[in-house]
Order: C-alpha cells, then structure tokens, then sequence
C-alpha cells in the first residue's frame, strides 16, 4: 500500500514522471476526477428544485400533461434507476441523452456550440500571454522606474474589475459609439468570427492578464539577478537575445503551471462574457440549460468541461515536463 | 500630508490617474443624456439589400427574440418562443386583428346559428399550402379532429358533439350546448389548419418541415439557436409577404438585444423592458411599436394562507398600494394603472362599471383594524428573480405594506423553482400576470375564478359559488349587453373580494429599426409579418 | 615593480538604495598577467567588488564614488557553476553563442571554436556528438563550460569569484590547476577572491584582507602570511589548519 | 574610521527595526489599509452621515441626477443612490468577510496536513481538488444558489464548498518545502507529535503567505457577488447589493449612466484597497 501511494501522488514526486507508470496513475486519476464530477452534477442538479416539464409546458400546464412528459422523460423513475440509465446511455453511445427542451443530441449540441467557446478562449489566452510577456518585460526589465509602477498598479485596479462590468462598457464604447466591433453574436466565416470574438476575448483576456503579469514579473526579475543572466551580459551578448532566448523562457516555465490552472477555470468561467456579448458557446447554453433545467444537457457539459479541464492540466503538466531538460534528462 | 516615499508618490499618482481614465472611458461611453447625435460615428448599415427606387420588396428582416423556437407542433405548445413561430406557418379558420376583433381569415365567410350550437365556415376561393395543394373542408376537419384528440394546453373547452365537412369548401361544428367563447378558441393560433394525415409524412416528419397555409415556410431550424423563414410563394394574400426572408435569432440578453438594434445587426426584437423603451424610442435610428396587450399584472394571493384567507387583510393591502403612482415609476407610460382583472384590449372589461379600492392608506388600516390581524402581521412574497420591473414592484408593495404594520419579506427566487413552488400552492402571495389568449373576457377569467379548473383559480384556491354561477353563464350567454351585465357584475364581486389585485396592464412594446414599415403588433404579442417593408 | 598597471581601483565605494555603506574606499592596482586575492569572511564585499570591476552591480547596490581604471576586457566565473549556464540551453550551444558574438564570426565557425575551447579544458568528447544540458554535466564540468565562456570573451583580466568553493575538494585542486595553467598560456591578470586562505595562497602573488567592506591589510602573499600586521588577518591566518602545502609548496606566481 | 552601519536589518532611523517601523516603511499597506478604513468608518457610520433609508422609497423623484439633496441622485423608485452605495458596503463586506473565514481556516489546515503528512492523505486531498477545479464554478455556483434559494445563505454555502480550495493549494505547497527543511527535520527527531510541529513551526511560516492570498481572494470573492447579482440569483432586493444595483442600473444606462457606474467603482475602489494591502504585506515578508 506504502508504494502504491507513493507514486500514486504522481504530482509530487518529480522523479516519477516519464515512466509508463506515471501515466497509467495519471489516467486513473484524471477518469476518478471525471467519475466524480459527473455523478455529483447528475444528483445535484436532481436534488435542486425545479421541474423541466414545467419549464416547457408553462405555467398553464395540466397536471395530466406533467405526468405523461415525467414519463416520456423518464424523470419519474426512481433516481437510481435513472442513474443507471444515464450510464447505460454514456457508455453505450458516449452522449448524455438528449436535450429536454430542443429535443437534439447533447453530443450535437455541444459539438455545434465547443468550436466558438474554445476559439474565444483560444484568442483570450493568446491575447492574454502576448500582452503578459509584454508587460512582464516591460516591468522586469525597467524595475521601480515608471513603466513598472505602471504595470504593478494595473492588476490592482483590474483585479477588482467584474468581468461583465468590463465587457459592458467595452460595448458601449467600442461597438455602440464608435462601431468598431460588432455588438454580439458570431458573423459567419472566418474574418466574421475574429472580428466578433476579439472585444469578449479582450473581456476574457482582462481578467487573465493580471494574474499572469504578476508571475512572470517575478520569475523574471528572479532569472534577470541569476548568474547566467550576469554571465551572458559580461559576454556583451546583445540585450534583445538574452531577454527574449533566454530570460524569457526561464521565466515562462513556471507561469506555464498558473496558466494551466488559470485556463481550465476559463473552460467554465466564460459563462459570463459569453451572456454578456451574447455569444452562443458552451457557456450560455449551460447557463440557459440550467435555467430551463435541462439536465442531460447540463450533465454533458460538466462532462464536457471536467474531460477539458483533465486534459489541459495534463498537457501543462506533460509540456512543462518535456520542456525542462532537468527533468527530462533524468529519468 | 503622509510623507511618501519616493517610489511610492509616483505610483500613488499613477494610480489616481488611472482612476481618472477609468471615469472619462465610462463617462463618455454613456452618451450625454440628449439623443445621441453621434458624431459620425453611425454604424447603422441600412440593410444591405434594401433596394432602392421602387416600393422596398424583397430583403431579410431579422428578428431578435429571447427564446429560440422548440418545436411547430400546434396542438402542444403555448409559450409564447412557439406560439409566435407557429402563427407565421398556420393560420386558422377565423382570426383577430390589432384592436382585438375577431375577422374571417381562412374562411371567407362564417356564421353562428341563433341556438348557438351549429357553426358553418366557408374557405376562401383557391386557398392553397405551401406546397401548392388545395386547402379542403377534409384538412380543416383532420386539423380541428386532432387538437380535439391531442387536447394540449389550449385545448378548446367547448363540447364539440360533431366536426364534418359539407362539401369541399364548407364546415359545419355543432356543439352538445352553446359556448359563446368557442369562435375566439378557433381564432387563437392552436387551431391552425394542417394538410389531412400531415400530407401522408409521419407527424414527428411532418413538423420537422410543416406545410402550412401561413406567409412563411421554415427554411433553416436549429431547436438550440435560429430560425429562418423564406416567403411563402403560395401565399393565399397576393404579393404579400414582402420580404424574402424572416429570421428569428436568439439573443437571451436584453443588453445584448438593445445593443444589437441600435448597432442595425437586427431590425426588431421581441422582448423589450419597459424601462428601456425610451431609450429605444429616442434613438435615431431605432423606434418603438407598441399596442394594448391581452396581459394583466397582478399580485397574487393564497386564499388558504392563515393571513390572505381574511377579505379585509386583502382589501387593506389593496387600498395600500398606490397602483397610480407603481405603475407611472415603473412602467414609463407605457401601461395603464389596472381597475378591472380585464385588461382594455379584451370586450366586456367594464372598465367604467367596475369601481376599485383605490389608494388610501387610512381607509386601509380601518380595513386591517377589522381584519383578525389588526396590529399586523409578517408574511413572504415570491418574485421570480430576473425580471427588474417586477423586483421592483415587489419593494414597492413590501414599503406599502410597511405603511400599515404588514412586514413582507421579499422572497426572489429563480423561474423554475418560482413554478415549483406555485404549482404546490406552497406561497402566500406572489406576482405574476394573467394572459388571454384570444380577444374572450372568458380566457383569464375562467382561468382565474374556476376552482374545479386544474389551476384552482389561477392557484390561489379563490372560491365563491356566485362568481363560478356567473362564470357559467357567461359561457352560455350570446354577445349583447345580458351578457356584458353578468361580466360587469362578476368583475365587480372580484374587485371586492380582491382574492388578486390587478396592477397595471403593461402595453406590448417592440423595438424596431426605424428604417421598417408595416410592422403590425398583435395584442397577444405576435407580429404579423406580411405588410412588412424597408424604407428606400 | 615597475610592471605596467592594467587595473586600478581606487576608493571604490558601494552603497544600497537604502545608503547602507557595503565597501568603503577599496583600492588596489593590478600588473600584467599577476593575481591578486581577495580574502575575507563572506559578507565583507568581496564580490560586490568584483561585480563593479565588471561593471554589473546586483540590482540596488550603486557605486557611489571611487574608480576604476582599466581599459581591459573582462569576464567572470561564478561560484556556483550550474548557476552561471542557462538550464533550458544546451551548453556547446550557449559557448558557441558567445563566442559568435564575441569574436563576430559565423555560427559554423563559431561551433568550431566553442568545441576546441572545450577540448583544450578538458571536456569529453562526447559533447561533439550529442549536445547536452547544463543539468547533465557534473560540478566540475559545469566550471569548465563556464570558463570556457569567461576565455571565448578573450579577457585580459579574469575575475574569479570563489569558483572552487561550491565543488568537492579533489576537483577544486583540478580546476586551479587548469586555471593556473590558462593564466601561464594566455596571460591574462586574475582577481582571485575566496575565504579559503590555502587557494589564496596557492594562486595569488599579492592579497588583500577585507573585513566588513574594507581592507584592513594588503600586500605581497609571503609577507602578509608571515606576519600580518592586522589583528583580524592574524585572527584569519591562526584560524586555518595547519595545511602541509603551506609550508613545503612550491610557489607557482613567481 | 565611522562605524560604518551594514546591518540590513537597521534603518536609516538607526534603532532596531521594531514591526512598526516596517510597516511605516511600505507605503503600500500604508494606503491600502487607510482606503479600506475608510469604506469600513463610512459603512459603520451611515446612518448618522444620511437622512434616508437605504430602501425608503419616493416615487415621485426617481432617476434624478445627483443634486445637493441626493448627493449621488435617485435610482429608479426615488431612493438615495448615495445611501444604498454605502449600505450596500456593509451587506457586501460582511459576506466578503464571513464566507472568507471558514474556507481560509480549512484550506489552511487541509493544506498544511496534506503537505505535512504527505502520501494518502495527500493523494486524497489533491483529488480533491482536482476534482473541484473541472468543476466549472458557475455550475456549483447557480446549483448551490437554486438549491438553497438566492440571497447570502446561497453565497456563503457555494464559498464553503469552493473557497479552500485556493489556500490548500498555496499552503500545501509551501508545508511541503517547508519540511524538507533541516529545522523541521531536528523538531521531528525531539519526537513532537506532527500536530504540535504544524502549528508552532510550519503554521508561522505559512501563515504569512496565505494571508496574501488571502487578500486577492477576497477581491475575487467581491467581484463574485457582485457578479452572481448581475446574473440575477445573488443578494434578493431590496437589502442593497452593488451586484443588483450594477444590473438594475443597466438599463437606465443611456440616460442614467452613473446608477451602474458608480457601484462598479465602489467594486474597483474596495478591489484596490484590498489588493494594495496584499501587497504591502507580500513586500513586508519579503523584507522580513
């Protein structure tokens, strides 16, 4: 039991990693996270008052008309058999039922609705890193002199910055006086879909930067002190190479785990811009899904968000693993 | 002044500044309270393919709605997200117009026989489906037959002894007894007319494509997102619809559907809250259409709840409340102070007959004082959360009832488990609104006062024998001033005992493009499409 | 001694943001291809010294007056050689780099150079076929690449800041050696700073003793030892074991 | 020769540097905590600053702009914008506070168990978190919310479930590193029982750091409920919250702008002070 457990922490003990063991624990592990978080939500979401039968029926509903939709839906089985039938399902066709309300696939569902959700948080955390180095850089490399007291008091201000409150008044500035963007919803094709992406991907991107910026400024001022940054500077090397091949990538490495952590609270968290610019991604369906108490709708996207959030940590975990020769090298 | 140190000073100064920018980027991105004359800066595209010269036909009008469509199915659905989907692919025999008339539609010509009990219809000459089939007296009979069978929320009420078609173009009902609210059930959209057998597909087929009688055929659907309609060439109304294409977009936030209006991406949306209306109206290039709607707000009581069981708790919460001055803070004009449960728009609303509690407070603690509680009480009242007209209604009632000893603790809570609880009769009071859904004095009513009704008196259990007799006689009674007694003195009874006190009846507002004629609001708040027309 | 001075510190001074005095008036001068040793308990400003001979103070330690006289290149070797090499950059790449800069020739060329430098310290072979990281290579051999990045930059004066320290004595001896042994080759000056008197002796021809940011005590290393005039020197030199080297060994700077 | 002065830990004042003088020295902590007290004396002392009450109604004066009455102007049923602002603080502040103390008490000690104890215990607080982080927030957040009916119980329910989180994870890894220190090492071998090694050895060290953290959290915590009144299932009116009072006030946007302005810089303005002093301390340990 000893040893199992010590290498079942694969987290902790560095040495592990590479070995086909280490993957194997982080397997089980990511499948008992997912394990867990899917039966919690499908109880939690049964325990919460709320019939959908009457979200679709209305408030003229007959109670005759509940009872047959109960049963269509099967909601008037006892839990654990509809438990056992959502595994069933699961498991034999990969999907968790169809939506109560529109009555398509929640895999469907998904599907169509995945792509903006993941682009918007794909070009939030592109604007958020580029414009973290940046200013990291920035700070690091000019300390207490203006910029840096600049960039140390935004996160700040920003960080008490609701997010909603910040895309609202980016709408009211950017989309309705000057037109500049597009005030919501996603235009067709690709140029149609940056373009109306970029001002919640900015909102995302808010609410990612400071966290980020903090991070880095201190890794890089730690690297900026260390000797092979002296060593590299007594060659004479020119500046720009060293920050950017070597300082730079020392001080990301670290920021790599925060941004792992940071992006797999963002797979959940755009609910809100996503309302906000009324963007048709993952999160307003969930938001709308759990107002309408569609369940198999919700269940499959706390599936959908639990996979996501597994696999990013495992990826950040893999990369940053692979990127660092110290560890690499050894085992 | 705190000695800083050097750094410090110049953060602390950067910081303010900061701020400052923060306070311009706001104030600025608040336009100045004049209409915005924008500068310039106008994004309004007028619709791209508005063409010029000639009346403006042709062009795609984009409707913002907060609710996408779920499904065509006529027979089962009442929300207003289907409803308003459905009457743009069915039309029934008979329909009403924006006073709230009824007017022959599919039928050219009908008539009630003198007993009440025989109804004879005759369709239009040449009434074709989308699909270019004949419309017969048989599709008519297949339509009326299974919403008789399916029943569904509104299933008509009247007893239909027999449905049968004369001859191709003629139909003949005959009721067991007479039901006068039976032509304004024909007219609301649930008995649409359908192709007999769902023109030979299977029906979970057929409304995945309907083929109806209406202006528009369903093009694209996704049940999750938009839906876009293409002009039906068979229309049995000559040129009509104008435009090409309808689409019907979600767009859940309200902010969101605002913004998206005034910024031209949509030309109308369905849902726009009242305080918002003037912001609508004054912009350049957005307007507001409106029209008296069929829907009374109300506040609700539970008539076996240990306090509103007593009449004078009700009459001195009623007298307590400045309906006047709710509905002027909360509704900007656009509804009108409610005295009768029926709003204006529905006939034999004996608005003049009907006298009110009106606003008066010590009127309402000597109403209080000979109540069981004269010293007052504390009790809930559930809100759905999410609407701000109503959350604010409820603090006005809450500081109204403070005014005479009665402490009501707002209980807001979200929609669906709001539904829960109410079905359960599990509430005290709560706000809500009574709908009609056809021009009939009958449809809130009955809904309202029937206890053997499966809503028990819209939930509240309200039982009175004189009043349900009253109910029923007016359901027999033909049109005419008998009938318009018995509704004047059943409203009055209602008045009196106010198991619910009507607030205000909220006028039904659209924001529209202003560069959109022909747009026909509909009391029950659809749209009629037909007439629609971009401006050169 | 007329040798021709090649550095000159005169009254170097060097203060935190927070004006706490870290050196006071240093001054030293440096001939051609000598050494000079740098003795004191850790603490004392030794290395800060040398930084500001290099030119790179840490940051918030400023030169506040006093200075440096010398028109020589210079270059460093660290204490702690796994520190000085740049982990996530494989080391023949990271020599060849400053070499390419430093001599301004092409990246082959610059390979070339980076390989036989490495040679010529003694690293394996090995290293010509397959790149490695810093993490991969021992103590000794971390010194080795550092050195050799200190000697691509072509240095007059070579600043040692206590390089032996941080490694196990049997490659301490090597590295002093291979050190010496560069000095006779290329005749380059050296500041050799250690708390370690043995090395100090070993290498250097003059010493200077600093306590607390100052020098109490400088001149020629067989006076000094003999008889220290200072107190705190008497006190450093009594502190050492009585190491065998000292008596019988060879003088190597004369 | 002068004395010359290196010892860093003197000051330029010449006496040993007492926890005071550092205090005095970082500025930071200085303004942060002096922005902090003030909302904190202003919520406190509101009723003796305004006449009104934060939902006294007056119908006949809604949405004006601020005037020498209405120092802020009325929102949209005629009550002082001013008034609610503040007492809307104290509603909002107070739930900072309580929902903060329970997670920031269990995070901690989960945390430094399992960084201490290491092995099961770990793995199993770990998975733990794990498993709370694929969860996305805003689902626990609108369940617990639904379940639990809106206003404070829902908020405080969610932070309990969620908030340790964050601390566990700081705390465990510094325990961890902590512990591979000689110090603790020589306290283990004396034969202290590990509870008695956590609390008077590794607790102080910690304690420092997550206090920091501490303080961001709370940030967070704030915009969170302001956030869950903008979505409509926080703080139930009419108790003021700048949440509702930020969704109310977006309607009125065009022509009252400030009624959704203004709680959103009363957010920023109590976003800052915290954070300021988040820094101040993080400098003052650094220093220390």
């Amino acid at each position: 039991m000893m040893k199992l457990s010590k290498t079942f922490s694969a987290s902790a003990g560095i040495k592990s990693r590479g070995s086909s063991l280490w993957l194997v624990i982080v397997l089980v592990r990511a499948l008992v996270v997912i394990l867990c978080v899917t039966t919690a939500v499908f109880f939690l979401i049964r325990i919460v008052p709320g019939d959908p039968a009457k979200m679709i029926l209305g408030e003229y509903s007959t109670p005759e008309a509940l009872e047959s939709m109960h049963h269509a839906l099967g909601l008037d089985l006892s839990l654990g058999e509809q438990f056992l039938r959502f595994l069933k399902i699961l498991f034999t066709q990969g999907d968790t039922g169809n939506s109560i309300i529109s009555g398509t696939s929640t895999r469907e569902l998904i599907a169509d609705r995945a792509p903006v959700t993941l682009l918007l948080i794909g070009l939030a955390s592109v604007f958020a890193i580029i414009i973290a180095l940046l200013l990291a850089t920035l700070a690091a490399t000019n300390k207490d002199k203006l910029p840096d007291h600049l960039i140390r008091i935004f996160p700040t201000i920003t960080l008490g910055m609701p997010v909603f409150w910040v895309g609202l008044l980016l709408i009211l500035l950017f989309s309705v006086r000057l037109g500049w963007f597009p005030v919501g919803g996603v235009k067709e094709g690709w140029v149609g879909t940056v373009h109306s992406l970029a001002l919640p991907a900015i909102t995302v991107a808010f609410s990612q930067i400071p966290t980020l910026v903090r991070s880095l400024r201190a890794q890089m001022l730690d690297v900026l002190e260390s000797d092979f940054v002296v060593t590299l500077k007594a060659a004479r090397i020119p500046r720009a190479i060293i920050l950017f091949k070597h300082v730079m990538r020392n001080a990301a490495l670290p920021t790599l785990m925060l941004f792992g952590v940071n992006l797999s609270y963002l797979i959940g968290g755009t609910l809100v811009v996503e309302q906000v610019f009324g963007i048709k991604g993952i999160g307003s369906l969930l938001f709308s899904s759990i107002a309408k108490r569609d369940f198999p709708v919700i269940q499959g996207i706390a599936l959908y968000c639990a996979i996501s959030v597994v696999i990013i940590s495992l990826l950040v975990e893999i990369i940053s693993w692979w990127l660092d020769p110290r560890t690499k090298g050894k085992s | 002044m705190l000695k800083l140190k050097g750094s410090f000073k110049k953060s602390a100064w950067i910081g303010a500044l900061s701020v400052l920018i923060l306070v311009l980027v706001a104030g600025c991105s608040g336009s100045n309270n004049k209409p915005a004359e924008n500068n310039g800066a106008q994004s309004q595209s007028t619709n791209q393919n508005a063409e010029a010269g000639k009346p403006a036909v042709g062009g795609t009008f984009v409707y913002g709605r907060p609710a996408a469509v779920t499904s065509l199915d006529l027979h089962n659905q009442i929300t207003a997200n289907n409803a308003f989907a459905i009457d743009k692919v069915f039309e029934s025999l008979v329909s009403f117009n924006s006073e709230g008339e009824i007017v022959d539609w599919l039928a050219e010509s009908h008539n009630i026989s003198e007993d009440g009990l025989k109804y004879t219809f005759v369709l239009r000459e040449g009434l074709k489906f989308s699909n270019g089939n004949e419309v017969t007296a048989e599709d008519a009979v297949f339509s009326l037959e299974r919403h008789l069978k399916v029943g569904g929320p509104l299933a008509i009420a009247a007893k239909v002894d027999s449905v049968k078609a004369t001859d191709n173009r003629t139909l003949e009902i005959v009721l067991q007894e007479p039901y006068t609210p039976f032509i304004s059930e024909l007219s609301n959209f649930s008995n649409g007319i359908i192709p007999k057998d769902f023109g030979g597909v299977s029906e979970e087929e057929f409304f995945k494509n309907p083929v109806g009688t209406g202006p528009f055929v369903v093009e694209k659907w996704d049940p999750a997102g938009d839906l876009t309609f293409v002009k039906n060439s068979n229309y049995w109304q000559e040129g009509k619809p104008y435009i090409d294409k309808l689409v019907y977009k979600l767009i859940e936030d309200d902010s969101q559907a605002i913004n998206q209006l005034k910024a031209g991406e949509v030309n109308g949306i369905e849902s726009l809250a009242l305080q918002n209306a003037n912001e609508i109206k004054q912009g350049p290039d957005t307007a507001v259409v409106t029209n008296g709607s069929w829907v009374t707000e109300q506040l609700f009581f539970n008539t076996l709840d240990k306090h509103f069981s007593d009449v004078h708790v009700r009459r001195a919460l009623a007298l307590a409340i400045d309906r006047e001055g709710l509905t002027n803070a909360l509704t900007f004009g656009y509804a009108k102070p409610a005295i009768s449960l029926l709003p204006t728009a529905i006939p034999y609303n004996s608005h003049d007959q009907v006298k009110a509690l009106d606003f008066n407070i010590d009127a309402a603690k000597e109403e209080l004082a000979k109540s069981a509680f004269p010293d007052g009480f504390s009790t809930k009242l559930l809100v759905a959360s999410g609407n701000s007209t109503r959350a604010q209604e409820a603090q006005i009632i809450q500081a109204a009832g403070k005014e005479i000893g009665i402490n009501i603790e707002i209980e807001s809570i979200e929609l669906a488990t709001f539904r829960e609880r109410f079905f359960a009769y599990d509430f005290s009071a709560m706000l809500n609104s009574g709908q009609a859904d056809a021009p009939e004095a009958n449809s809130i009513i009955a809904f309202q006062t029937d206890p053997e009704g499966f809503s028990k008196s819209y939930w509240t259990h309200y039982t009175n024998d004189e009043v349900t007799k009253l109910l029923r006689e007016g359901q027999k009674s033909q049109d005419g001033p008998e009938r318009a007694e018995i509704y004047s003195k059943l409203l009055q009874t209602l008045a009196d005992e106010v198991p619910y006190i009507p607030l205000f009846y909220p006028d039904i507002l659209k924001g529209v493009s202003s560069s959109v004629d022909g747009i026909v609001v509909l009391p029950n708040g659809s749209i009629r499409f037909e007439e629609v027309q971009f401006k050169k | 001694m007329s040798y021709n001075i090649i550095l000159e510190v005169e009254d170097l001074s060097l203060e935190t943001k927070q004006h706490h005095r870290l050196v006071n008036r240093v001054s030293f001068a440096l001939g051609k291809g000598e050494t000079i040793g740098l003795v004191g308990e850790s603490g004392s400003g030794k290395s800060l010294t040398l930084r500001a001979i290099l030119g790179l103070l840490p940051r918030g330690v400023e030169k506040v007056d006093g200075t440096i006289k010398s028109d020589e290149r210079t270059a460093m070797v660290f204490q702690d050689p796994r520190g000085a090499l740049d982990p996530l950059c494989p080391v023949v790449k990271q020599l060849s780099e400053v070499v390419r800069f430093r001599q301004q020739v092409s990246k082959k060329a610059a390979r070339e150079i980076a390989l036989e430098l490495l040679e010529r310290l003694g690293l394996p072979d090995s290293l010509k076929t397959a790149d490695r990281y810093p993490s991969q290579l021992s103590g000794g051999q971390c010194q080795r690449v550092v050195i050799a990045i200190a000697l691509a930059c072509k240095p007059s004066i070579l600043l040692c800041d206590e390089p032996t320290t941080a490694l196990d004595v049997t490659v301490q001896k090597q590295i002093i050696e291979t050190i010496s042994a560069l000095q006779k080759e290329l005749g380059f000056a050296m500041v050799f700073v250690t708390h370690n008197l043995a090395v100090a002796a070993a290498m250097c021809s003059k010493l200077c003793v600093m306590k607390n940011g100052e020098i109490v005590e400088q001149g020629d290393t067989l006076d000094l030892l003999q008889n220290p005039q200072d107190p705190y020197t008497q006190m450093l030199i009594n502190s050492v074991l009585p190491v065998p080297e000292l008596e019988g060994s060879e003088r190597i700077w004369n | 020769m002068k004395q010359m002065r290196i010892d860093p830990r003197l000051n330029r004042y010449g006496n040993r540097t007492s926890i005071f003088g550092r205090i005095w020295s970082t500025p930071t902590l200085l303004v942060g905590t002096f922005m902090f007290a003030v909302l904190v004396l202003l919520a406190v002392f509101i009723p003796f600053i305004s006449p009104y009450q934060p939902s006294e109604q007056n119908l006949s004066a809604f949405l004006q702009p601020p005037s020498a009455k209405h120092w802020m102007g009325t929102d949209q049923l005629g009550r002082d914008l001013f008034t609610r602002l503040i007492y809307a603080a104290r509603t909002d502040l107070k739930i900072m506070v309580l929902a903060e103390i329970i997670p920031f008490c269990t995070g901690l000690f989960l945390g430094m168990v399992a960084g201490y104890y290491g092995k099961w215990l770990d793995t199993v607080i770990t998975l733990l978190t794990d498993t709370f982080i694929a969860f996305p927030f805003y689902l626990i957040v609108i369940i617990v919310a639904f379940a639990s009916g809106a206003g404070e119980r829902g908020i405080y329910i969610t932070f309990i479930l969620v908030g340790w989180i964050v601390f566990a994870r700081v705390t465990r890894g510094l325990t961890a590193s902590f512990r591979q220190q000689e110090w603790v090492a020589s306290a283990q071998t004396l034969g202290l029982p590990g509870i008695r090694i956590i609390l008077r050895h590794i607790l102080p060290n910690v304690l420092p750091q997550a206090i920091v953290v501490l303080m961001t959290d709370m940030v967070g915590l704030l915009v969170a409920i302001v956030t869950l009144g903008y979505l409509g299932i926080g703080i139930t009116p009419p108790t003021p919250d700048w949440g509702t009072m930020i969704s109310d006030g977006q309607s009125f946007i065009t022509t009252a702008w400030w009624l959704s302005a203004v709680p959103g810089f009363a957010v920023v303005y109590t976003g800052i002070a915290l954070s300021l002093v988040g820094d101040g301390l993080a400098d003052l340990w650094r220093k220390k």
